[in-house]
C-alpha cells in the first residue's frame, strides 16, 4: 500500500475516533500526556530545564550577557528565543535551515514568554541607556513527538524559573540572585482533526491535522499571545471554546512548572 | 506592546486620530495596478501603502517543494528599506519569514490549489510605507491581486485586527497605540463561511475583551470585504 | 511552434523594424517612451519618487542616517544605492538572489550619481572624520517593462532632489534643510538590434537585443558613467554616436526633472 | 595550549581533580535515550553532556553527495549556546566543520558502508554541556548510537586523549588541563585491529612522551570500550 | 575618482612614474604557467600581478544555467586578501560580482560558444598584487590562458583603460592616477574587427575629451595584442 | 574503460610499486619532491612567499593589522589563517565554497603554524587589553598537484619569515621591524597506498590513497601538531614509524627554508 493510502486510513481512523471523543492513545480530546520537568542539569547555563511532554522532549538552557538596552527602551533588558530542530530529534529535520517552521515556533514561544510579562525587564536594567542583561533563551529539540509549540513554552518558563543572573561572574555585584519572575504563562495548542479539536496533538495526529491554534494564558486567566497555524481553518465558535478548554486544561502544566519551584 | 503607560490614547471614547473605537482607518484599494503581474493591488490604509502582485499558476521551484496533488502558494512579505523611520536593512528576516509563511498558509485554504497539480501561485507583497497593521493590508491586498489575477478561490479573505488601548477595545490599532497599546489581535477570515484562516495575539486580553476583540475583528474583515468587492467591480469596470 | 520559433521571429521582426528607423510600438528609434514622475509620496523616507517611464514602474525612496565616514575621505558622507528586484514586477524575477543583473544594475545607477557628484558629499560632514551623513537610495522595481537602469536612475535623482536633512530627528540642528543637489545626471541605455541601435528598449526589445549600452551626461552634457552590457559588441562608430544621441535626447527626462522642481 | 604557564595542575602524582595520571573521569553512557532516532545515546563524561541520534540507512541528500558504490555517513558535531560560559552562537562554525568532518571519515572505515550503496547514515552529535574532551565523548556515544540502531559495524570506535600538563602525560585532560596544559592529543581506534581512525595533536611533545601519549590514550579507549559494551548490554537487557 | 586635487600628476607632459600621456606601463605575459588548468597565463602590468586559468569546455554546473545551444562563458575574477594595502576580506563582493559579470559576457562574444552547446568554459582570474587597471589586465591575462587552452576563438580581447589627470587624457592609469584623478575608462576590443565588448566610465569627460580616450585606449590595445601574441609564441616555442 | 575501471588500475599499479618502495615517478616512498622557495614577490604584503613543490605551487601572503586582543588573552596578538582553493589549480575546486577540505586544510595549518610558537604573540601586544596586531595568512592555491598540507604549512612559514611589522604606516613606532620569529615548524603528510606508506603524495596518489597522516615538528625534533585524514585507518606501528621518518625526511624542506633566510 502507497505511504499516501497509510495515511489516508490513519487519517480516516483518527477523524473518527475524535469524533468519539476519543484518541488512538487512550486519551480524551482535551486531556495532556504525562509532563515532566526537571531542572538545573546543565551548569554551564545560567538556568535549565528539561521537559518531558508524552515522549517529546525538549532541553531548554539560558545564558545571560551583558550588553547594550535598544534605543525606543533605554531602561530594559533584551530577551532572545531561538529553537534548534536538532536532527536528532526528528527524520525530517534536515541538517540545513529549516527556516520557516523553526521561526514560527521560535516567535510563538517568545511571545507567549514576552507578552506575559513574565520576565521583569526593567529589573534587568544595569545602567540606564548604556548596560542591561540580554537574556537568550536556546530551545533543544531532543525528541520530537508532536506539539512542540507547548512543550517549549514549558521549558523556557521552566528554564527561566531557574535562572540566576551571575552578576559575581561580571563584576554587576558581589552576589548572584534569581532571576526576577512576574507570572507564568502556560500555552495550550490545540489541532483541527476533522470537524473535531483537540489538545496535545502527537506527531502522527499532527501529520493528519488541517489547523493548529495555540493560545498562551498568565496565571490569572488571561489571554497574552495566541497563533493560528497550518492551511486549514477553525471556526469562529471553535477558536472561543478552545480558549475556555485551556483555560479549563493548562492546570496540568501549571502544576508541573510549580512542583519545581518548591 | 508596551502595555502600561500613562499616555491618554481615548479621550470621551473618541481616539487621538478623530476616530471611534469601532471605526476602520481610510482605506482605499485599487485593483490591477500593475501590468506584468497576472493580478495586481495597491491599497492604502491609513498611511499604510501596499503593493500586493501575483504570478501563477505556473511551474513551482525549487521542484523539492512541488506537491503531487495540489498547487502550493508561496507568498512573499517585505518591507522597503524606506518604510519605516528607522532604515530597515533590505531581505526577509525572522518577522518577514513568520509573515509569509502564515499568510502562505491562510491562501492554500481558500485558493483552489487542488485544481493545479504541482504548481506555484506566486503571491508578492511589497509594504512601501509603514504605519501598524501591515500585515492585514497586505494580506488584504493580496486576495484582491489574486482575485485580479482570476485565480480561483472559495473567498477573499479580508484581514483586520482589533486590540486594546487604555482597557478599551479597539478596532484597526494606529502607529501610537500599537505602540503604547495593551494587545493585537490581527484576524483574517472567510467571509461566506465565517472560518478563521490566520489569528495571533500579542498582549493583554481578559476572556471578555478577548469575545469583544474577535467581534469587533470579524466586522472589521465584513466591512472590507466590501471595500475589496467595490475595488474589483471599478476594476473590471475600467477594463471593459 | 516553440518558444525559441516564436523569439526568432520576434527578433526578426524587430530587426527590420529598426532597419527602418521603426519601432513595434510606433516609436522612433532614438524616441524615448513617456516619462511621468511623482515625488513625496512617503512619508517614512527622507525623499521619495516614483517614475514611469512607459510601463516601467519604479518607487524609489532615500534614508538618512548617521555614521562614520571612511578613512579615507574623513569629511565627506556616504551613499549607498541599492535595487529591489520584487518578484511582483517580472515573473522572471526570482524571490531568491537574482546577483548579477541587481549588483550590475545598481552599481551603473551608483556610478552616474555618485561621479556626477549630484550630491555634495562634503556638505555632509556633521564632525569631520567622526560623524557623517550617509544616505541610502533605495530602488524598488515594482512593473518591469525594460529600461531599468534609465529608469532608477532618473527615480533615484528625482528622490534625491526630493529629500530633506532630517536635522530634527537626529538632534543635529533646529531646523530641518533641503539636501544640496549639485547637478543633474540623466542616463540613457541604447540597444543593438541586429545592425540598428534604439534608445530606451522596452523589455520585448531587451529579449531579443545583443547589447546594452548606458551613458550618464550631466547637464552640462559632459560624459560622467557608462557601461556596455550583455555579450554582443556595439562597433566604435556606434558607441561615439549614441554617445551624441543621448546628448540629443536625454531633454525629454531632464525636462520631467526639472518639472518636479517647480 | 597555553603550555608555558605556572600553574601546578599535578602535586605528589596526583591531579586537581583528585585523579591520577593514567585515570579517566567518570563516564556513564545510557544508550536508547530517544524515541524518534533509530538509534540513540546519553554520556557524561565528567562533567560533558552529550546526546547522539542515528537515523538510516536512508535516501542521501543532497543527491550529489551520492555514492554509487557505498554508503556515506553524515556525522554533524554541535554545541548548543548553553554549553560554554561564554554563550556559543548557534550553528556550525568552523572548528564543528572540520569535528564533524573527520568524524564522519572515521565512521566510514567501521560502518558496513558497501552494503548500503547511494544511501547515507546521519549521525547527529549535540554537546549539551562542554568541558574538554567532547569530540572524544561525541564520537565515543555516536558509535553506541549506532550499535544502538543496529547499522552494520565492524567494531564501534572509542575515542579518549592523552594529553601533558606539568611534563607528564595524562588521560583524559580536564578543562582546566586542557586550558593550561602543554598538549592535547585526541585518538579513536578500532579495538578489534588496534587501527588509529582519529587522531589530532595540539602542543607540544617530546618524541618519547608521543609514544606514551599513544600508549595512555590506546589504553583510554579500550577502558572506554568495555563501558560501551556494558551500556549496549543494559539497553538490550532493559528492552528484552 | 576624487576629480578635484591640487596634486600635480603631470609635470611639462611627463607623469610622476616618468611616462608619457599615451604610454603603457611595462608588461610582462607569459602563458602556459600552471600545470592543471587547461591553458593558464600570468601577467604584470605595472605592479599588477595576475594569475588566469581555464578549464573546459566542460559540463555546465549548476544545471539551470545551461544553454541547449551554446556553452557559457563562467568568469570569475578575485582580488587576494594581501592584494591590497588594506587587506581585502576574501570572497566575492559586489565590485568583483560585477567584474566577474561582464567579463563573463565579453568572452561570450569570442569565444565559439555554438560549438559547444550546454557546456561550460570556467576563466578563473586571480588579481594577487593589485595598483589600478586590474580588470583590464584580468581581462588581458584570461584571453592568453583561453588561447593557451586552444579553446576555438574569433579572436582574443585586448583590455586597455584611457582616463583623465590634471585636465589632460592619458593612458592606462597608475594607482596615484586613478586614485586622484579625473576619470577612468576600460575598454576591450576585437582588434580584428575593431568591436566594443567592455567599455566603462568613471567620472568627467567632455565630449572631445571621449573622443581622445576612445582613441587611446584603443590604440593601447592594439599595443597590448601585440604583447599577447608574442607570449603565445613564445609559449609554442617553449613547448615544441 | 570506464574512469571507475581506469582507477582501479591506476591504483593496483601505484599499490604493487609501493610494496616494492617505489613510486610512479621515480621517488622512493619517503622522499620529497624537488622544493623551491621565493619571497617577497608581493609589495602589498608584509610578508609572501612562493612554494612549488614539485608541480604543486601555493603562494602565501600575511598582512598585519591592529586589533582588540581576545578577553582570555590580553597581551597576545592573534593569528587568522585561510586558504584559497582558486578554481583555476584544479578541475575539482569549486567556485562554490569547498567548505570541509579547505576547513581542515587551514585548521591544520593553522594549528602548525600556532601550536609551533613559531610566532611571539606576546611581542605583537602594542597595548595591553587594547591593541594588538592581528597576523592574517593567506593562502592562495595556484596549481594542486599533491600534498598540499606540507606546501601549505612551508608557504606560510616562509611568509612568516619574510614578513615586517608595519609600525610607521599605522603610526605605531618610527621604525618598521621584522616579525619576531621563535621557531621553525615542518609538517610532513604521510598517505596509506594500499599496504604501504608513502611521503609527499601527488594528485595521482591522493586519489587511490586512503587515509592521511600529517605531523608537524619544530627544529628541536619535538611534535607540534598532528592529524588523521580521510576514511581509511593506519596502525598504530606505522603512526609511529611515520612520526620517527618525518624527523628523518623534513630535513629537506627545512633547508629550503633557511635558504631563504641568507
Amino acid at each position: 500500500m502507497s505511504n499516501d493510502s497509510v495515511s489516508n486510513l490513519m487519517k480516516g481512523h483518527m477523524e473518527s475516533l475524535a469524533k468519539e471523543g476519543k484518541r488512538a492513545d487512550g486519551r480524551g480530546i482535551n486531556e495532556y500526556r504525562k509532563v515532566k520537568i526537571e531542572i538545573g542539569m546543565i551548569s554551564t547555563a545560567e538556568g535549565s530545564a528539561m521537559v518531558h511532554l508524552g515522549k517529546t522532549k525538549v532541553l531548554c538552557g539560558i545564558k545571560m550577557l551583558i550588553g547594550t538596552p535598544y534605543g525606543d527602551s533605554p531602561g530594559s533588558g533584551t530577551m532572545t528565543t531561538s529553537t534548534e530542530l536538532a536532527p536528532l530529534a526528528d527524520q525530517s529535520f534536515d541538517p540545513g535551515p529549516p527556516r520557516e517552521q523553526s521561526i514560527e515556533l521560535s516567535r510563538v514561544v517568545d511571545r507567549g514568554i514576552r507578552e506575559s510579562r513574565m520576565i521583569d525587564f526593567d529589573g534587568l536594567c544595569i545602567e540606564h541607556g548604556v548596560k542591561v542583561w540580554m537574556v537568550y533563551i536556546d530551545l533543544h529539540i531532543l525528541d520530537n513527538n508532536g506539539n512542540l509549540f507547548d512543550c517549549c513554552t514549558l521549558a523556557a518558563a521552566a528554564a527561566l524559573s531557574n535562572a540566576t543572573i551571575p552578576n559575581i561572574q561580571h563584576g554587576i555585584a558581589d552576589k548572584d540572585v534569581k532571576l526576577p519572575i512576574n507570572c507564568w504563562p502556560i500555552s495550550c495548542t490545540f489541532g483541527k482533526l476533522g470537524d473535531s479539536v483537540i489538545l496535545d496533538a502527537t506527531s502522527d495526529e499532527e501529520s493528519v491535522m488541517s489547523a493548529r491554534f495555540t493560545v498562551a494564558h498568565d496565571e490569572n486567566g488571561n489571554l497574552r499571545a495566541a497563533q493560528k497555524g497550518m492551511n486549514g481553518s477553525f471556526t469562529d465558535a471553535e477558536i472561543r471554546e478552545a480558549v475556555k478548554t485551556a483555560r479549563a486544561s493548562d492546570n496540568v502544566l501549571r502544576e508541573a512548572l510549580k512542583g519545581i519551584q518548591e | 506592546m508596551a502595555g502600561q503607560t500613562d499616555m491618554e490614547l481615548i479621550k470621551n471614547g473618541i481616539r487621538m486620530d478623530g476616530r471611534k473605537p469601532d471605526e476602520l482607518r481610510e482605506v482605499k484599494i485599487v485593483a490591477g495596478v500593475l501590468d506584468n503581474a497576472d493580478g495586481s493591488c495597491y491599497l492604502e490604509w491609513g498611511n499604510n501603502k501596499v503593493y500586493a502582485g501575483v504570478f501563477g499558476p505556473m511551474e513551482c521551484h525549487p521542484r523539492h517543494k512541488q506537491k503531487a496533488d495540489r498547487a502550493i502558494v508561496q507568498a512573499r512579505y517585505t518591507m522597503a528599506p524606506f518604510s519605516v523611520n528607522d532604515r530597515k536593512r533590505p531581505g526577509l528576516d525572522r518577522r518577514s519569514t513568520e509573515i509569509s509563511y502564515i499568510v502562505s498558509q491562510a491562501f492554500e485554504k481558500v485558493v483552489m490549489v487542488e485544481d493545479f497539480p504541482k504548481a506555484s501561485i506566486r503571491v508578492d507583497m511589497q509594504v512601501v510605507e509603514a504605519h501598524a497593521g501591515t500585515r492585514c493590508a497586505a494580506l488584504t491586498a493580496a486576495s484582491v491581486a489574486l482575485a485580479d489575477a482570476g485565480i480561483p478561490m472559495r473567498d477573499m479573505i479580508p484581514s483586520c485586527a482589533a486590540g486594546k488601548v487604555n482597557d478599551v477595545v479597539v478596532l484597526d490599532l494606529n502607529k501610537e497605540e500599537d505602540n503604547y497599546g495593551q494587545a493585537d489581535l490581527p484576524l483574517a477570515i472567510i467571509p461566506s463561511t465565517g472560518e478563521v484562516v490566520l489569528l495571533q495575539l500579542d498582549g493583554h486580553l481578559t476572556p471578555d475583551e478577548f469575545e469583544q476583540a474577535m467581534d469587533l475583528a470579524t466586522s472589521g474583515c465584513m466591512e472590507l470585504y466590501k471595500k475589496m468587492r467595490h475595488a474589483l467591480e471599478n476594476s473590471y469596470g475600467g477594463k471593459a
